[in-house]
Formats: structure tokens, C-alpha cells, sequence
């Protein structure tokens, strides 16, 4: 079948039309070969500009489209519809960007026609290389598995079962609800965590969209987002259970640092030194006291225990600190308080209100080199203060202020699901600002403070951001349509060095080790063709973008 | 060989979908001038970049080549740009020791919002090109 | 033996010149581009270093000064030219390729194997005295080429390729055109035509085909003659030299596997070839069992695997250009034995490479009544 | 210091007794080096079973028919080897090796190297009339002297990468004017210790001897400079690199025996690298003419980038070269200083990963300019 290339050339009212001298555009480019007809529309994106191309391809019989109006960032998607309605493939079209990078960037009306005629020549030659590329339609299934069933998991799953998604929860302890269970409170409003976690467990279990798996881990994760196969293992059964899913959500929480690692504090040591979750516990049983039953009279609380050896600030730490201030003056009216810290870190609105709101009950030492002692039967807190000076501190009781760290089965997470872990070994969102709960596998999220240190509430939000995230993308029977711009390697001509699967971003390259070839897998490529430019023999090349594409398009262009 | 007419430059730019194609429209958009030298080819992201490309551009004519990307840090595709950079490094490299004018190729961190920048580097790499003369490649016959 | 091959044509028109041969080839072809027979023309042009010749095709006539169609040497082969720029289709413009006898031959058989589209492409060739090795002419280009030339005049081939110096068919006509030196008067030389291409050529430019090349005729006849018997003594002397299995290891045993011969060989077209696919390629335990069977091999072992593998795939189409030799590192005399062994393989079939268009590759045919001397191993 | 083992034997005799006993004890199944394989004296690379095949087996013959590195990257391909060989190469070629590695062309698993400080080679078509053979005497005087041989590969005359980096034994020749006496070899790795348990000789603590061999790099690098001078005042423009380049005939025979080019199809030999007749047109508009079939400049630049970063100055492509093109002085140019601009150099750590696969977040802040 020969080829008929129809060229188009949109005036866009006013805006193409005033700067491009047209008429010169259609006479340089109608010589070119097999250019069948080309012709100029006052507004092609308009329902007539549609219609009149749509036909103008049935009459003409072209098989191939180059449109030159707008950006490809305004109109490409509508011109490959009008291709599909006039019955050719969308991707045997080209458009060319003559208004916003032509043009409106000169005033010169001579210079912005030599350029368009450039560009139209380029996309005219570049789209004889093209090839129909069909789109896939994949089948989704819109079952969501999270794991992890401490606050982020649980609120998750409520915002998907809520709109009546089925949900897997999968926690590793024999019940759900997470660290939230051990505080009495939490901060800045003071109001008890069990009224907010017990009322979400509840809504949880009264729904039958969610199957909650407890004293279970995550076993085996494979396929690709809208269809994802898992296995699940709990504790004590031979048999993993295995169910499919469309995405994951992962909400492992996190662990906080063990003192034991900064022996400065003594921690382990001294019976009286306690980390921040032992005295949550201990405030939670209703009494605050010293391994010898007596109340203490004096608590000093140690802030940033772990933050040199973690290197970041963990966010939290500073409120629950000031929390435990508001535990211990609430049961221990005539206690004396001191924080030893080094920095505080009271971000937003509410925080700084509850900091004044508290500090008259505490003294604040800003200190540095801490380090506690034993000194007859009384913990002697020896420290520099601001200035330097040496100084000391006898009190009855000491909490560690430990830093947020990852759970110590992260890593092995990651592995199972594929995801990266980023600083600090927390789990790495896909981009801190245009993907802050996707992550490098699509269908897969990260929410709370696996992701990194987190407040409940930023918690919260990143929940139901994800779950949002989810519900736009997953919906029932609507298949998914993965990218079809992909990467593809010719097995014939692959080399199998690997460099291919060293520079993929997204693992969606793995290697036959039988046949020594690396292989794609187009259903999750993300088409970006960074495995093209660094395969050396062009056995990887990207659809839409090959090597003759770019290259007839340079060549015209530079002619 | 062609006898030479005076001289408007040919510059090929690669620019990213996602940053750079974008800062490039809003230059327009926004109706900052600049030299229509410039010749756009979108590419989905930096990385698809490969250093045979600006090659073949510089032997097949072009003036200069310019290739844009989101900042460090920003790639659409996590880390292709930081791959590009390499690229780009390693090819300007193999151009200047082999005598020829590195400064003929240019790499630049746009972002989608960037139309100022954009505008900017444009107008200075033409300027530049202009300075570094014709691309003596176009006349020869015997590559 | 391989037979004398004649020219069977007999028309043609002789043109008179003060030119000499490079010359009169040059003014022709640009009379033909002011005629608009030809939008542009391929020929060998010195490059600018003075190093070398490169095919250059040309539509800016002035580029027509350092043409030289009578090279002292060939850089690349001809035919990988005309398939380097055909292969994927025809182009717009009608060209006129100007190259040596065996360099039309190559093409010929290329175009046997759709490796070139001849349609908008006229062939010219001349009488070809012969090209220098590379490698000689590369010592002094500047000496190199008043030597050629004068060797050229005296018609001494001695300076000349081995292959070159035993060429049978360096007049022969298998493209449209050809410029015929040999038995030419003082001050004129031959045009001949041996297609309607041709004809429609010299038709468009006004020249008169008559029968009056009988003197280029018969000097070619007389040259092919003396060229033959050279060509079978040389044969005969290298097949002691060169044959039997020690023989061919010993000669092949400097080989250095760079397969420069396969890459410039005009008929060798595969983009991939067998012997550098992973066909050849084997285990760690397949080279050390073949290892242990003799007690110690070479490495790589299958060298004489490759040359007598490419005699296999090329040699019924082997043009005796004498391009291989010229690209070997290691001076293996490739060209005279793969020369010798076509003749032997294309008699088999009283086939001539490149001869014709209209012969086919004798594989991919076959006679029913033909061959029997080969049954039952007399 | 090293562990050492000093052989009180000529250098010659010495290795091939070592060799044949290494195959006799079963400490590996197979030899792989440098081989007389017929009465001209043709030498070629060899893989060797059988101990009586190693008499005429010259393992430091100053020639380097194709690089080693090559071979063992074909040897092992297809997996690495089960049993264990042994093979004898020089510096650059172990290097070339390593770099195949890293590209999955090869396996380092069961073989052991022995390698030395190495004085470079003769030019391949020096190898053809015999003319290596006349030069042995005087190539041995020089380096048991540190001198540079005359007449060797300019590749070799010029590098400064002569004592192999990962070799299990290496082999001290430069600057030893008692090899035909004794010589010693560094056990440079447990592998190595291995090895040497099969001969008898003196074990001791010991390492390359400094001074000479710093000597010895600055006369190399002093010729380096020379050659780099030379090209750099060719190397002038498109022009000049169409002076440089212009006859090249496009064997491709440079790709071919480079150690680092290792694709089934090079990307100039592919469909990428053939021009429709269309192209060929547009260019002749453009330029009046146009070489056919193009690309010369385009195969010999685009190769730089592709191999610039691994070469490791072999000389291979120098030899193989119909047309004396001075591609080795030009790529171990070009590739020295891409190599130090990610301060890298080919084949010296088989783990660290090719500078194109990786990146860091933080360098080259001054691309923008």
C-alpha cells in the first residue's frame, strides 16, 4: 500500500495565522514525497476542525497525519482521536508545536515561517518511520491489599472499604491497631487515643468488604499494578494463603531506636532509665513509678537520643516529649521536669501552642554531650550547657526521647515487593512532590511513618491520599491501559550485558539467564527509552521514539 | 563544496516531555522572545538522549545541540537525567579531545515552570553559536 | 579450465579527444549532467588528504576536479558502494556510476541477491589497467601516483594487485556502458553500449552507436588471451603452494580472525555474519574437550572453518577484485587463492559472476541433466 | 609486601615447567597461552592440555595476535569454566578481560592469570617475515635494562598500565637483568599461593621493585606525551579528522579485535547505520556531493563514545588496520581522558561498575555551563 500523508496547518485563529505566513509553509512542504494533499483550517481543534479532518482522511484515503497547531501538550491526544475515528491507527500522526515554541516567540514573521516550514518538513519525514502501535487493554482487579495494621493501614482500609472496595489487611502481631494502643493521649489536643483508634477498629471490623489477616506476613508479591498476586502467611499454618489484588498499600509503621546503642545514657544499665515507649506503657497502666514502686520526684526527659547516629531529625519526638511532661504533672502534681534538648521542633499552627502551653511546667536545658551516671542510688545527669560550662543534674528517673527508625523487617519488604528504601532505609515515595505516596512499582503506595518520622495526622493524610490515589485508578470494570510507548529489546540482536537493566529506574527489565538476553516487561515499562540510549548495539529500542524516528526528524530539521 | 549565505544558525534541542518541553511552552505562552534558531524535538525524557543523536545532528549540520532536562532530582523517571549528564559529559569530552568545538553542545536543567529560563538559555546559546560561526561539517563531503 | 571470455558486443561509436582516458570519463559525464541524463554522478574522488580515493556522488560539478575514475587504487569496493546507497529502494535521481569491470560484476551479482536497485542507476566502465595495492600506495601517495600512471601508459602490471595482474576480464562488459581504451586510435577512445539503458544514453547525448569497435574488440580478445594464460600458470604454481590441509593451516595460521577480508568483500552482504554469530560460538567445556582430543588446539580454533566457510558462501559469485587482500593485516595472499578456488567452482556451472543480469546464482537453480561426473565419486 | 616465590631458573624454561606441572598435578585442566604452531613460526594463542604441547608454548613472546581478553571472553561466554585453566596474559589484555566482565561477556570463576610487568609487543605484521624473531635479543636486553624496545606497538611504547592489576601471579621481568637465571613471581592472591604449591623454589616477602619501574613509567609517559602531541596537532577540526580519517576503507577490522566491542551487531553495522537513497539525496542537495557509502567520521567518533570510556590501549586496532590510521594513539587519547573525567580506570577493579551505568547525585555541577 502506498502512502498518502496528509499535512495540516491550523491558524488557530489569530495566533498561528498573524505570525506564520501559511500559504509559504503549505507551498514548502506539498513537494515533499508522498505528502498527498496538505491544506490550512481556521480552528482545527474545534468540533468543525474535527469533523473536517475526519473527513478530509476518509476522502483522501491518507494513511498517515501531521497536524502543525498548538503544543502537543494541548491537542496531540485530540488529533489521535480523530484518527481513530477516521479508522487509522493514532500513532501513524505527528504534530508540530508552530504556536507556542514559533509563533509566539518572535515577531519576526519571516523567521517564525522558516522555522514552521523546518519543523512541519521534520514531522512530515519523521512520521513515514512510524509504525501503528495498538493499545492493550488490561483487565483490573480492584481488591487492595494493605499492609500493616497500625493507624495508616487501618485508615487506609476504611477510606477503601468505605467505598466498597474489598481490602486485605495484613498485620504481623496478633492484633491490629499499632503503636497507637500504647499511648494514653495523643498530642497536641490531649484527647485519648483509644476513643480514635478503638472507634476506627470497630467501623473496620462491622465491615465484611475487609479481610483482616493477623499474626500474618506478606510472603510473595509478583504481576503488575491492576494485577497483583500475593501470599500470605500466618503464623502457625502450613499453607500461605494467596489471593489477587490490583495494589498494595504499604503501612508497616516504624520502630523507635534502641538506646542501648548510645551508651552515654546508660539505658540497660540503669534500672531507672526508660525509652519513650516503656514510659508510654507505663503511663498507660495508670502508674508512673521507679523500679522500686516509689514515685519519682524528679524526671528528666533526654531529646534527640539516636539523632546523631541516624543522622535526621525525626520529627515527633519533641511533642510526644512535651506530652510526657503533661503525663507526668497530671498524675505526679509536685514532679520536677527537665527536658535536655539541643534543638526543638514545633512545626505548624497547633504545635507552638501547645509548646507555651506546656513550658511552664518544665525546666528546658538546652545541653549538649549528656551523660548519665549512677551517684548513690540517684541518676546523675552530667552535661555542657550553651555555653559550654560543664554542669550536672541529679533526678530519680530518666526517658529517652529515642529517634523514629525503620522496622527491621523493612529491607526485607522491599525485597518482596520491589520497592527502593531511601535515606534512613525508610521506604522511598516515587517523588517527593509529584508522587509523595506512589512509589517506583505502579500500584504501589507507601503511607506513615514507614515512608519516613510522622505526626498521626500527616498519617492520616497520606492514608487517604493513597486510597484516593487508588479509587481514581482502579475502578471496576474499567481496564487499564498500560503505556504503549515502551521499551522493547530485539532478542536476536541483544547482547545481554545487562547495562540495559542497570540504568532502569523502574526493575522492569530482568535477564534470561538460559538464552543470556535481557527481556522487557511492556506491561510496566514506563517508556521513558533511557535502556535505548545506553544500549550500545540498538538491540533496546523505545516504540514512537526508535533510533530512525529521531533520526529523520533531526536530519529534516537541520537540512 | 556550497558557497556560504550569511549565516542564521541551526540548533537541534532535545527537550523532555515532562520539564523541559513544558518550560519551553510556557515561554511561548507567556510571549517571551527569543531566537527561533532553536529547533524543538520532543523526547520523553533526557535519557532517551543517545550521544549518536547529537553526533549525527553535528554531522549532518546543526550549529549547535542542545539537549534539556528536568533539575537533578526532579526526572519525570526518577534518575534518567542524572544518566544523561553522564552521557553528556563523556560525549563533549570525546568532541573537544578530538579537536572539535565542545562548546557547539550545551546541557540545561529546565523545569516545566521554567519558561523564563528557558527563553533565557536559547537566546544565550545562540548567541554563542553565533560567536563559534558555522558548522564547517555542513560543507563537507567526504564524512 | 576455465574458458577465454570474448565480448560478444559490437556496437559502439568512437569518440576523438585530446583528453587522456580520466579526462575524456570526466568531460562525458559532465556533458551528461548538462544534458540532464544524469542529475548526479558517482566516482572515485582523491580525498583531501591525498591519501586516498573515496566514491563520491556528486551533483555540484565543480566537485568533478579530483575525480579519477582510473584510481591507482580501490579503497572501497564498488558494488559496496552502489548497495551501501540502493539497497533499501530507488532513489529520485537518475546517477551515473563510473567503476572498474569487476566492481560492475560485484554489482551484478549483489542485484542477483536484491542488494542494490539499479533502476535509476547507469553503470559505465572502461578497460581497467589495474589498481595498486593499498598499501604500496600508501608509502608516498604523491610518488605513488605518477608511478601508477606511468605504469598505466607502458602497460606494465607488474606494480598492480597479484589479482590484477592475472585479471582475464578486465574489459569485460556486464553494465550499460563502457569506455574502451585498448585498440583505440591516438586521440580517440570507445564508447560501447550493452543495454537499452545504454542505448537510450548515448541516444540522449546525441551519440551515433555504429559497428566500428572491432580494433577495441579484437585487442580486448588479444589481451584476455595472454591475461588467461598468466592467470592459469599463477593458479597452478599457488595451488602447490596452497592446497592440502597443512598446506591451507599453514597458510591461513598468521590469520588474526579480524575478518576484514569477509567485511570489504563486495559479494559478502549478510549484516550479520554467520562466522561472527553465536553459531561459532561455543562452551568452555566444547573448546577444552576439542582441546584435549589433540592435546592442545589454537584459539580461536575454527580459523580455516571460516575461510573455507566463506569460499562455501561466496566464491561461485567471487569477483577477483583483490579487495580482501588489501584489507589483511597479516599479507595472507586471500585474494589469489579464493580467485583460484571461483574459477574452479564457477566452471562447474560454466558459470561467470557477474557476468549478466539475466544468469542466475547457479545454488538457487538447478539442470536436471548436468553435474553426473560428480555420482559415485569418479 | 607480597608473598613471592623466587625460581632459580631461566625465565623460559622456568614458567613452562611450572606450566606442565600445574596440567601434570591436576591443579588445572588447561593452559591457555602464546604457542609456536608450525615450523614458519606463526604464533598464535592456545589452549594446551596436554604437557608436552608446552615445549613449544612462549608464554611472554612480545607479539599479541589478538587480544587475549577477547579469547578468554569467548572461552567463557557461555558460562564460566568447570574445570580450571590457567591462562597467561599480558597486562592490557587482563584488563580488556575485566571489562568484558563487567559487561556479562565473561567469567573469571576457575581461572586462574598469571600476567607480568610487561614491555610491550612488536606490531602484528612484524610477526609475518619473521622480524620479531631477529628483534627477540635486543627486546629482552631492553627490558631486562627498563628500557622502552625499540620498534614495539606505539600503543606500547606509550603505556603506562604495565603491571597487571588483578592478576593472581605476576611475573617480574622489567628491570631484571637475571631472568636467565632466576625470576620471581608475586603471589598476589590466595589463588595465586595455590598455584605456586606445585614448584619448588624460595618463598619469600616481596614486592615490585619502585624506583625502577617509576623510572620506567616516566620514559613511557614521555613517549605518551609525544604521541599525544603529534595527533593533537593533526586532531584540527572537522577538516583535520577528515584528513586523519578519510581513507578509511571501513573494514571495520578496529571494532572487530577490540577488546571492548562485544555486541553480535555493532551499531554500525545495523539497519541504524544504513541510509535510504532519500538521505543520500537530501545530503548531496546540502553538500554538492556526498562519500558513499557515508558515515567514516560518524563509525570512527561514535565508536569513541561507545568504547572511549573502556579502552585500555592495547594497540589491537592499530595493527589491524589496512590503512595506517593511528587509531590506537587517538582512542587511548580520547579514552584516558573520559576515563579520568570519572576518574576510572578499565579493567583495574573487576567490581567497580562502568561509569555509564551508575551516577552520583552530586558532580559535574559545571555541565550547565
Amino acid at each position: 500500500m502506498t502512502m498518502k500523508i496528509g499535512v495540516y496547518i491550523c491558524e488557530c485563529g489569530p495566533n498561528i495565522s498573524e505570525k506564520v505566513d501559511i500559504d509559504k509553509v503549505i507551498d514548502a512542504v506539498s513537494s515533499m514525497s508522498d505528502v498527498a494533499v496538505v491544506d490550512r483550517y481556521k480552528l482545527l481543534c474545534s468540533s468543525d476542525g474535527k469533523k473536517f479532518l475526519e473527513e478530509e482522511i476518509k476522502k483522501h484515503g491518507l494513511t498517515h497525519l501531521v497536524v502543525s497547531a498548538c503544543s502537543p501538550k494541548q491537542h496531540e491526544k485530540t488529533f489521535m482521536e480523530v484518527c481513530e475515528n477516521a479508522g487509522i491507527n493514532p500513532y501513524l500522526f505527528q504534530i508540530v508545536n508552530i504556536r507556542e515554541q514559533c509563533a509566539w516567540i518572535t515577531e519576526d514573521k519571516d523567521e517564525a515561517t522558516e522555522k514552521a516550514i523546518r519543523l512541519t518538513k521534520a514531522a512530515i519525514r519523521r512520521v513515514r518511520y512510524h509504525a501503528p502501535l495498538e493499545k492493550k487493554e488490561i483487565e483490573c482487579n480492584t481488591d487492595v491489599l494493605v499492609i500493616g495494621g497500625g493507624i495508616a493501614g487501618i485508615e487506609a482500609s476504611l477510606q477503601l472499604v468505605s467505598a466498597n472496595r474489598k481490602v486485605y489487611l495484613v498485620e504481623k502481631t496478633q492484633s491490629i491497631g499499632g503503636l497507637l494502643t500504647n499511648f494514653e493521649k495523643t498530642f497536641p489536643d490531649m484527647q485519648p487515643s483509644s476513643a480514635l483508634i478503638n472507634q476506627k477498629i470497630q467501623s473496620l471490623n462491622n465491615n465484611e468488604n475487609i479481610k483482616v489477616f493477623t499474626d500474618s506476613e506478606v510472603e510473595e508479591v509478583l504481576g503488575f499494578f491492576g494485577n497483583f498476586e500475593i501470599k500470605v502467611k500466618k503464623k502457625a499454618e502450613e499453607e500461605p494463603i494467596e489471593f489477587d489484588v490490583g495494589a498494595v498499600v504499604v503501612a508497616t509503621g516504624s520502630n523507635i531506636f534502641d538506646p542501648k546503642k548510645t551508651p552515654q545514657y546508660g539505658y540497660g544499665k540503669f534500672d531507672n532509665v526508660i525509652n519513650s515507649l516503656e514510659f508510654e506503657k507505663m503511663n498507660l497502666s495508670g502508674k508512673i513509678s521507679l523500679k522500686n514502686g516509689k514515685i519519682p520526684k524528679s524526671v528528666a526527659i533526654i531529646h534527640c537520643v539516636g539523632r546523631n547516629e541516624k543522622k535526621y531529625c525525626s520529627e515527633i519526638c519533641c511533642m510526644y516529649s512535651l506530652k510526657f511532661v503533661r503525663y507526668l504533672t497530671n498524675k505526679i502534681p509536685d514532679v520536677k521536669v527537665s527536658n535536655f534538648y539541643s534543638d526543638l521542633c514545633l512545626p505548624g499552627k497547633s504545635y507552638q501552642k501547645f509548646y507555651e502551653q506546656t513550658k511552664g511546667n518544665t525546666d528546658f536545658v538546652r545541653s549538649m554531650d549528656v551523660k548519665i551516671t549512677e551517684k548513690d542510688g540517684k541518676l546523675n545527669i552530667e552535661y555542657k550547657d550553651e555555653t559550654g560550662k560543664k554542669s550536672d543534674l541529679s533526678v530519680d528517673m530518666v526517658i529517652l526521647s529515642s529517634a523514629i527508625e525503620p522496622t527491621s523487617d523493612a529491607s526485607k519488604l522491599a525485597e518482596i515487593i520491589g520497592m527502593s528504601q531511601g535515606d534512613g532505609g525508610f521506604f522511598a515515595e516515587e517523588h517527593e512532590k509529584l508522587g509523595p505516596v506512589s512509589t517506583s512499582t505502579e500500584g504501589v503506595y507507601v503511607v506513615g511513618s514507614s515512608q519516613d518520622p510522622k505526626s498521626i495526622s500527616e498519617t492520616m493524610v497520606q492514608s487517604e491520599a493513597a486510597a484516593g490515589e487508588i479509587l481514581s485508578s482502579l475502578v471496576p470494570g474499567k481496564k487499564i491501559e498500560p503505556e504503549v510507548k515502551v521499551s522493547h529489546i530485539s532478542e536476536s540482536l541483544c547482547t545481554g550485558c545487562k547495562t540495559c537493566l542497570s540504568v532502569c529506574s523502574y526493575g522492569v527489565i530482568t535477564f534470561n539467564e538460559e538464552k543470556k538476553i535481557s527481556v522487557v516487561n511492556e506491561a510496566i515499562c514506563r517508556g521513558c527509552g533511557n535502556c535505548a540510549a545506553a544500549c550500545p548495539s540498538g538491540a533496546a529500542t523505545i516504540k514512537h521514539f526508535t533510533f530512525d524516528q529521531i533520526y529523520q526528524e533531526l536530519m529534516e530539521a537541520v537540512k | 563544496m556550497k558557497k556560504d549565505e550569511e549565516f542564521n544558525p541551526k540548533i537541534l534541542a532535545f527537550l523532555c516531555n515532562w520539564c523541559s518541553y513544558a518550560g519551553a511552552d510556557i515561554a511561548g505562552t507567556s510571549r517571551l522572545q527569543y531566537p527561533p534558531a532553536i529547533l524543538p524535538i520532543r523526547v520523553m525524557c533526557s535519557s532517551r538522549v543517545d550521544p549518536l543523536f547529537i553526533l549525527r545532528a553535528y554531522l549532518g549540520g546543526a550549529d549547535g545541540v542542545l539537549v534539556a532536562g528536568c533539575h537533578p532530582g526532579d526526572c519525570h523517571y526518577q534518575e534518567g537525567n542524572y544518566y544523561t549528564r553522564r552521557r553528556f559529559m563523556m560525549l563533549k569530552k570525546v568532541v573537544e579531545e578530538v579537536g572539535l568545538e565542545p562548546n557547539r553542545f550545551r546541557l540545561s536543567w529546565v523545569s516545566a515552570s521554567e519558561g523564563q529560563k528557558y527563553a533565557k538559555v536559547a537566546t544565550e546559546f545562540t548567541g554563542k553559536i553565533k560567536e563559534v560561526g558555522k558548522n564547517p561539517a555542513i560543507n563537507e563531503i567526504f564524512l | 579450465m576455465s574458458k577465454v571470455e570474448g565480448t560478444p558486443i559490437t556496437k559502439g561509436a568512437i569518440i576523438s579527444t585530446k583528453l587522456n582516458t580520466n579526462e575524456s570519463i570526466i568531460e562525458f559525464l559532465k556533458k551528461a549532467m548538462d544534458k540532464k541524463v544524469f542529475d548526479a554522478v558517482l566516482v572515485p574522488v582523491r580525498v583531501p588528504a591525498g591519501d586516498s580515493f573515496a566514491y563520491v556522488l556528486i551533483e555540484d560539478k565543480s566537485l568533478l576536479k579530483d575525480a579519477a575514475p582510473l584510481s591507482p587504487i580501490m579503497s572501497v569496493q564498488g558494488a559496496k558502494a552502489i548497495s551501501g546507497m540502493t539497497k533499501l529502494g530507488k532513489g529520485n535521481m537518475k546517477i551515473g556510476a563510473v567503476m572498474r569491470p569487476c566492481e560492475i560484476r560485484a554489482t551484478v551479482e549483489l542485484t542477483k541477491i536484491n542488494q542494490t536497485n539499479l533502476e535509476n542507476i547507469t553503470l559505465i566502465s572502461m578497460d581497467c589497467p589495474g589498481v595498486m595495492p593499498i598499501s604500496d600506495f600508501l608509502k608516498d601517495p604523491e610518488k605513488s601516483m605518477k608511478i601508477y600512471e606511468d605504469a598505466v601508459k607502458r602497460s606494465d602490471d607488474k606494480i598492480m594487485r597479484p589479482v590484477c595482474q592475472i585479471c582475464d576480464k578486465s574489459s569485460m562488459v556486464s553494465g550499460d556502458l563502457h569506455i574502451g581504451t585498448l585498440g583505440a586510435k591516438k586521440g580517440t577512445f570507445f564508447i560501447v553500449s550493452n543495454s537499452q539503458k545504454g542505448n537510450e544514453v548515448m541516444n540522449k547525448l546525441g551519440i551515433e552507436l555504429k559497428d566500428n569497435v572491432d580494433d577495441w574488440r579484437n585487442k580486448v580478445q588479444d589481451v584476455f588471451e595472454e591475461k588467461h594464460k598468466k592467470r592459469e600458470k599463477s593458479h597452478k604454481d599457488l595451488k602447490a603452494k596452497t592446497t592440502g590441509l597443512d598446506n591451507l593451516i599453514n597458510t591461513f595460521s598468521k590469520c588474526i580472525n579480524c575478518h576484514n577480508c569477509m567485511k570489504v568483500c563486495p559479494i559478502c552482504y549478510c549484516r550479520l555474519c554467520y562466522f561472527d554469530s553465536d553459531k561459532v560460538k561455543h562452551t568452555s567445556e566444547d573448546y577444552l574437550d576439542q582441546a584435549e582430543r589433540k592435546g592442545s588446539i589454537r584459539f580461536l580454533p575454527d580459523t580455516l572453518l571460516f575461510h573455507m566457510g566463506r569460499m562455501m558462501h561466496m566464491s561461485l559469485s567471487c569477483v577477483s577484485c583483490g579487495s580482501c587482500e588489501d584489507a589483511c593485516p597479516m599479507s595472507i595472499p586471500v585474494a589469489q587463492i579464493f580467485s583460484m578456488v571461483a574459477d574452479e567452482t564457477q566452471d562447474l556451472f560454466d558459470y561467470v559472476s557477474g557476468r549478466s543480469l539475466d544468469e542466475p546464482i547457479p545454488l538457487v537453480g538447478y539442470k536436471e541433466d548436468e553435474l553426473h561426473e560428480m555420482e559415485d565419486a569418479k | 609486601m607480597t608473598k613471592a616465590l623466587k625460581i632459580n631458573k631461566n625465565i623460559e624454561q622456568g614458567i613452562l615447567e611450572f606450566l606442565k606441572l600445574l596440567l601434570k598435578n591436576g591443579k588445572v585442566k588447561g593452559v591457555f597461552t602464546l604457542k609456536k604452531i608450525n615450523d614458519e613460526g606463526s604464533i598464535a594463542y592456545s589452549l594446551i592440555t596436554e604437557p608436552e604441547e608446552l615445549n613449544n608454548a612462549v608464554p611472554f613472546y612480545p607479539l599479541m595476535p589478538v587480544n587475549a581478553g577477547k579469547l578468554l571472553s569467548r572461552f567463557t561466554l557461555k558460562g564460566s569454566t568447570k574445570e580450571p585453566v590457567v591462562a597467561v596474559v599480558k597486562p592490557c589484555e587482563l584488563r580488556g578481560f575485566v571489562e568484558l566482565i563487567k559487561r556479562e561477556q565473561g567469567s573469571l570463576e576457575n581461572l586462574f592469570i598469571i600476567s607480568s610487568t610487561c614491555g610491550g609487543v612488536y606490531p602484528t605484521n612484524m610477526a609475518v617475515d619473521g622480524t620479531i624473531e631477529k628483534n627477540l635479543s635486543k627486546y629482552w636486553d631492553a627490558v631486562k635494562k627498563a628500557e622502552i624496545p625499540a620498534e614495539i606497538r606505539p600503543a606500547c611504547k606509550g603505556c603506562v598500565e604495565f603491571i597487571p592489576y588483578t592478576a593472581d601471579i605476576t611475573v617480574d621481568l622489567i628491570g631484571k637483568k637475571d631472568i636467565d637465571k632466576q625470576f620471581t613471581m608475586l603471589l598476589n592472591t590466595k589463588k595465586g599461593e595455590e598455584l605456586a604449591e606445585v614448584i619448588k623454589g624460595e618463598f619469600l616477602e616481596k614486592d615490585l621493585d619502585k624506583e625502577t619501574l617509576d623510572k620506567f613509567r616516566d620514559k613511557r609517559k614521555a613517549e605518551e606525551k609525544k604521541l599525544f602531541e603529534k595527533i593533537d596537532s593533526e586532531m584540527k577540526g572537522i577538516s583535520g579528522l577528515v584528513d586523519i580519517f578519510g581513507k578509511c576503507i571501513g573494514c571495520h577490522g578496529c571494532m572487530r579485535v577490540c577488546p571492548i566491542c562485544y555486541c553480535k551487531l555493532c551499531e554500525f553495522e545495523s539497519p541504524d547505520s544504513e541510509y535510504s537513497p532519500s538521505s543520500y539525496e537530501s545530503e548531496v542537495k546540502k553538500r554538492g556531493g556526498v562519500r558513499v557509502p557515508q558515515g567514516v567520521l560518524y563509525y570512527q567518533l561514535g565508536r569513541l563514545t561507545h568504547v572511549g570510556i573502556s579502552c585500555v590501549g592495547c594497540g589491537a586496532c592499530d595493527d589491524v588496520c589496512p590503512v595506517d590510521i593511528p587509531l590506537a594513539t587517538i582512542f587511548k587519547k580520547v579514552g584516558e581522558s573520559v576515563q579520568k573525567m570519572f576518574n576510572y580506570i578499565p579493567g583495574k577493579d573487576v567490581d567497580e561498575p562502568l561509569p555509564l551505568v551508575t551516577f552520583e547525585k552530586e558532580e559535574f555541577s559545571e555541565v550547565e555551563k
